[in-house]
């Protein structure tokens, strides 16, 4: 609405071109602050460690521990052909647990489809979590109920969602912030440009979260960007870049916490790149041996994110082989009971095909709809309906499936 | 209600005020895009919106058209209901994967649970003297998405009502402008304006009996000076006006289709996967017997849009509608 | 010439001799895309490129389709001949202004200067238990746009014919790949490939004398089994492989139709706005008065594509064809 | 092709989690460099000038100057109704003339629809690049014959094509450097992100130079970025950021001759931002008056490029009054010429709409020319053709033909 007049510095006199630098769009702001630090913010085996509330570290380390439970049960359930896909994120369970656990409760997520764990962390259920990934449906679950979005196949487009969501609920008056996950690869798409930009210049109350795993499928970081850091892409929408140890979930939880209290103040968005790594394939479907050497592998084993909190807390007294058995135990009921009930088969209604493609049906819908109900009523007839086997799964093979 | 002529008004005046009366009526209508604000859109479409109502309710983005569309899905998302601007329609390309991935399934794909009422403008076509970009007919893409419906008015009134049907809609719209006719003028009243019509309802505009002009936006003026000049050819042709691409309206049009015997879709979109291969084979399908001659098509031809020294060689005007008229196999008539 | 068969092949082998052979021969084509060297695309159709040709010839790209299509463009201005692969149908979306804006329209915008002999190789529709935005039939999108010449294959001798014709092209093609189709077979020999044929020519896949389906890609082998089934039913269908949506081959096409006269179009894209409504329509306009009955449709629903447990209620089957064939107004013949 | 085993680096052992910082993705390369100088390059009126070379600075002031006068008659022509549109590069002559005078023969000039005085200035004939504002067809020229691609009206869209030749011509061996142009509003589309990337990943000579001119049509600049400066963003990508004063040609030329020598070098692309401004509207059909005050405008003639060059050559005793009178007769007799033939009606054969489709006319637009045509004879017959006024400029009224 105002015209603009920004930034123009007055000159002294209207003749006096030369002397002066050009009068306006100098720096705005100054980078330095912007600038991720050189090496990645870390709380275990530092100092801050002793810092840290026991309480909820305990925490943090059972959720670690259910997590990782969780990314191997998902993969045995595509083994078992319960899951049509699995992207594990085994080996990024920091920066899943830590995602879900810095939240409150009016907060919003916003998961690429690697993160189920995160969502289910946060308290999802995790077969609504997985319906995606098991093919009974799109998103398995309303929005709403957690503040979680629906799971993102295409990559980054969840960015603007997140930044939309969060702009919308400050213009309401909402304290609501928005924590968006993306991958590495995901951040050489524009919509990852184009969201942090409306971000900073809007001063909306989102954090970005870059889990930086290493790999796009099958490409290095080195095809990916050329960039310093990932976080240092924040300088160019003027937001800071934080680069944090993605294997350290206490580190990631406070970077975070720190992020997300920002947005709060009204101060805008942060860019938190999480160095981490992609221990398993892609998916399930994946063959990372065809990519990548296995002594790579090996080496961030040794940073694994759950046993360096283990480590801590064992250090520290806090906990014990006792605690460590509990942790486990849980971890251990959990699975049994995502297994068993992943093992039955979902209800399904191929009416819900035409029940939300618009809020009215429409007459074309309507027609379409009817032809179904006939067609599923006569081979009912036939008695022939469950054991059709025409088109699904049909062509399935090497390379089928493989990504999401 | 019938609306009280007080003085010719513009399609770009009513659109204006249909934006503003929803903004009035409902806090949670939120108008964005690129010189919407302070310039009030290139077409001066969203003039004075942003004075009314404040650069939040109508507000400048960064130039950056998935940017755009994918803000105003999470806005969606949290309650808000968005009006997006796109500068013009090839300009709309960019965001083609958040319109189709998400705006177009996000109800589908979270069974009804996030419903996403966006509106989004797209002025359209040619006509103008615009420079290459500046002049597609975008609107075979979004029929052929799932989830959207497609809207495209060709009077004053039918701006307004249908621009407010879009914004009261819980889907998300394409609403379709026709550039060419924002100046186009009618006596029409900004303060009893017209009933908000249903999305999904054609009109018959023009009655008659030879044939049927079945067509939308920017052909309708065009349709409806052809019925005129095709009197001296002895044809009384009935003019269709669409107004609603999806959901489409087949019972009026395969009425008045059964009624004369005869049909010719015009369009100034290309006529090779443009719209009016889809009504062509719906009239077709549902009228066969009644037909005397096949429904033939005059659209734009199958090349990029020309430059504006040539585009009169390129929009289907009058004289192609009268040669498509006269190739309905008239002599086969008992 | 005809081919020796050596073994059973499948498509995926087909598709990607096409390009080792087109790479062999012609220093000018370059292949890019995600996952595409190292790996060999997460299909294994360019497995083998980059470790014979090297990293320069087949090259894994940042992730970002528009950047990969207008990365081609320039590499095409310069006398490059870009393979470029999109990982599936609705990751393609991000590069359409790309698309629609340039690719389709730079030999235009130039008169002729600057053609841009771009293979855009997109694997297409569903039938493999993909998750959301891995099925999607996009193929009404390229139709719609003048300057692209839009292809797929059915068997495998044409996977290898077409796309060595599209690499030759001078001009853009669209090559879409039926993702379920990948790994069907066919005695085939790779030491002695079928000709390439040259784009734009139909086929008829099986003689019949009751009625045509007109199909394409992942459809050809449904509507094959549907005339075999047929059989039973007395009819005897004949089955049209269009391979080649743009440009279309009125001729084979009409020449069938005629002789049949009735139609019936299968695919898997969405009916509405879908590529049948212009085949049904150009049929109709060509053989009016060959037909019996109008020219049916059999298509997806017009929805979203369903999630992997809900497909086949979706995909068009061989009953879905049989239907429509029996809608044929048979009772109507002399 | 090669596995990936890139920047991970060994630990001290494999049981040791815990002092390690995590073992791979850090920075990889040093931000510093990278970074703009806070303040914009300048030689004009200050120490660097005196050791700029006379001839040199003579050339670009003739430019200039002509460029100027290149404006003023581009913009007369909109209101004599020969031109549809003309969208002025007043006050950015500096930038053009450097961009265009600064390239090798051999180099591409990628430029957007307000750089046609670039493309003159790099020797297209002035009525061929025009030909897209005038309305005759779309793009006027062989951009082989120049070395100039098509003018690019959709936004950020001509990056990545820059990219791409400059890409093609190395992998041919060929000594080729690409310039993109792109304005401050360009940087926020999803193309220019794409673009930076995948040049900074491969290393790819070209140079990107964003003419900051302070508005996109009524956007200003604070609306549309909150990064320090544009050239900032250039951290994020790996590659260095360059501020320039855009008004100061010498130092535009300086700044991207390094850009471009460092590139040809096979060092990779730099990101240039020129601070510059926009004098007249947006285009002649622009009212600039709805969103910005005159003072600005009066502050940046102040600092007009023409002007600033102009009292240097003075100063330095290089240009006299003489000098300056034929500076300014030379352009004006290039005005002339120019007015002269965009009088001229152009010839136009409408059977051009289906000439160059595709390499084959297919049947389908052989029937179509047919009907075109046909057409044209029968009203050609009837005396009305070139009378008929049906379709074009209809409708035209304010704001239509507003933008390009
Ligand atoms: C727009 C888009 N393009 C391509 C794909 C296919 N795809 C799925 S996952 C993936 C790699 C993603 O890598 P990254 O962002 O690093 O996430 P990660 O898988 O490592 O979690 C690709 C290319 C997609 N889902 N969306
Ligand atoms: C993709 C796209 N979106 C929108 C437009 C409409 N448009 C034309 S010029 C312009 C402003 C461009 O601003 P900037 O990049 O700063 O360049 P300038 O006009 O200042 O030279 C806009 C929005 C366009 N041409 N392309
Ligand atoms: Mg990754
Ligand atoms: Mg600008």
């Amino acid at each position: 609405m105002k015209k603009s007049s920004t930034s123009v510095q007055e000159l002294p006199g209207a003749a006096g071109h030369l002397p002066h630098p050009p009068p306006a769009w100098r720096p705005r702001t100054d980078p330095a602050p912007l600038l991720p630090d050189p090496e990645p913010y870390r709380v275990l085996g530092t100092d801050a460690a002793a810092g840290a509330d026991p309480a909820l570290l305990l925490r943090l380390y059972a959720e670690l521990v259910r997590g990782r439970r969780y990314n191997t049960q998902a993969t045995a359930l595509t083994k078992q052909g319960r899951l049509a896909v699995y992207p594990s994120s085994t080996g990024q369970e920091a920066c899943q647990i830590a995602a879900a656990l810095v939240l409150r409760e009016q907060d919003w997520l916003f998961p690429s489809y690697r993160d189920t764990l995160a969502a289910v962390a946060r308290g999802l259920d995790p077969v609504q979590a997985l319906t995606l990934l098991r093919g009974d449906w799109h998103t398995g679950y309303d929005p709403h109920e957690h503040r979680i979005a629906p799971l993102s196949t295409p990559l980054a487009t969840q960015l603007p969602h997140a930044v939309g969501l969060a702009h919308a609920a400050r213009l309401k008056g909402d304290d609501v912030v928005a924590l968006a996950l993306v991958g590495d690869g995901g951040t050489s798409e524009g919509d990852f440009h184009e969201a942090l930009n409306f971000a900073a210049v809007w001063r909306v109350p989102v954090v970005f979260l870059v889990q930086n795993n290493g790999f796009a499928i099958s490409v290095p970081l080195s095809k990916q960007s050329a960039a310093p850091s990932l976080a240092h892409k924040a300088v160019g929408y003027g937001m800071p870049g934080r680069l944090v140890d993605g294997n350290d979930v206490v580190a990631v939880h406070t970077v975070l916490g720190e992020a997300l209290a920002r947005a709060g103040r009204g101060e805008g968005p942060t860019l938190v790149e999480a160095l981490t790594y992609r221990i398993d394939a892609h998916t399930n479907a994946d063959d990372a041996t065809r990519y990548r050497a296995g002594d790579e592998v090996e080496i961030w084993r040794a940073h694994d994110p759950v046993r360096l909190l283990e480590h801590e807390l064992t250090a520290r007294g806090v906990l014990d082989e006792d605690g460590i058995g509990k942790a486990a135990e849980a971890a251990e009921a959990m699975a049994a009971r995502l297994r068993d009930r992943m093992n039955a088969e979902p209800v399904l209604d191929p009416m819900d095909l035409f029940a939300h493609v618009y809020a009215h049906q429409t007459a074309q819908l309507r027609e379409q709809a009817a032809q179904l109900r006939a067609e599923l009523e006569a081979s009912a007839d036939e008695g022939s309906e469950e054991s059709s086997d025409e088109g699904s799964g049909e062509g399935r093979a090497e390379g089928s499936g493989e990504t999401r | 209600m019938t609306t009280v002529a007080v003085k010719p008004a513009t399609m770009a005046e009513a659109l204006r005020r249909a934006m503003r009366d929803a903004m009035a009526e409902d806090p949670s209508v939120h108008v964005l895009g690129e010189d919407v604000g302070t310039l009030g859109g290139v077409f001066r479409i969203t003039d004075g919106l942003a004075a009314e109502f404040g650069d939040d309710r109508c507000t400048d983005t960064p130039l950056a058209e998935a940017g755009i569309l994918g803000t105003a899905v999470g806005m969606a998302m949290y309650g808000l209901r968005p009006v997006v601007e796109m500068q013009f329609d090839a300009f709309a390309y960019p965001s083609f994967e958040q319109l189709i991935s998400h705006v177009a399934k996000m109800r589908n794909r979270t069974r009804g649970a996030m419903p996403l009422p966006i509106t989004v403008r797209v002025p359209y076509g040619g006509g103008i003297g615009g420079v290459e970009h500046h002049s597609d007919s975008s609107e075979a893409y979004y029929m052929a998405t799932p989830g959207l419906h497609v809207v495209t008015p060709a009077t004053v009134d039918d701006a307004y009502g249908l621009l407010r049907a879009a914004i009261a809609s819980d889907d998300p719209v394409i609403f379709l402008e026709p550039k060419r006719l924002y100046w186009s003028k009618a006596q029409w009243s900004p303060d009893e304006p017209a009933e908000v019509d249903p999305i999904g309802r054609a009109v018959v505009r023009r009655r008659g009996s030879s044939a049927t002009l079945i067509t939308y936006g920017p052909s309708v003026p065009v349709c409806l000076e052809a019925a005129e000049a095709a009197r001296a050819e002895g044809w009384d042709l009935e003019v269709v006006d669409l107004r609603s691409l999806v959901p489409f309206d087949d019972e009026t049009v395969a009425a008045s289709v059964r009624r004369t015997g005869r049909a010719v879709v015009v369009h100034e979109s290309t006529g090779f996967g443009g719209p009016g291969g889809e009504i062509a084979a719906r009239v077709t399908e549902r009228c066969f017997h009644y037909l005397e001659a096949p429904v033939l098509r005059v659209a734009g031809f199958d090349i990029p849009y020309p430059p504006p020294m040539l585009e009169r060689h390129h929009l289907p005007g009058v004289d192609r509608v009268l040669d498509a008229v006269a190739r309905l196999q008239w002599e086969t008539e008992s």
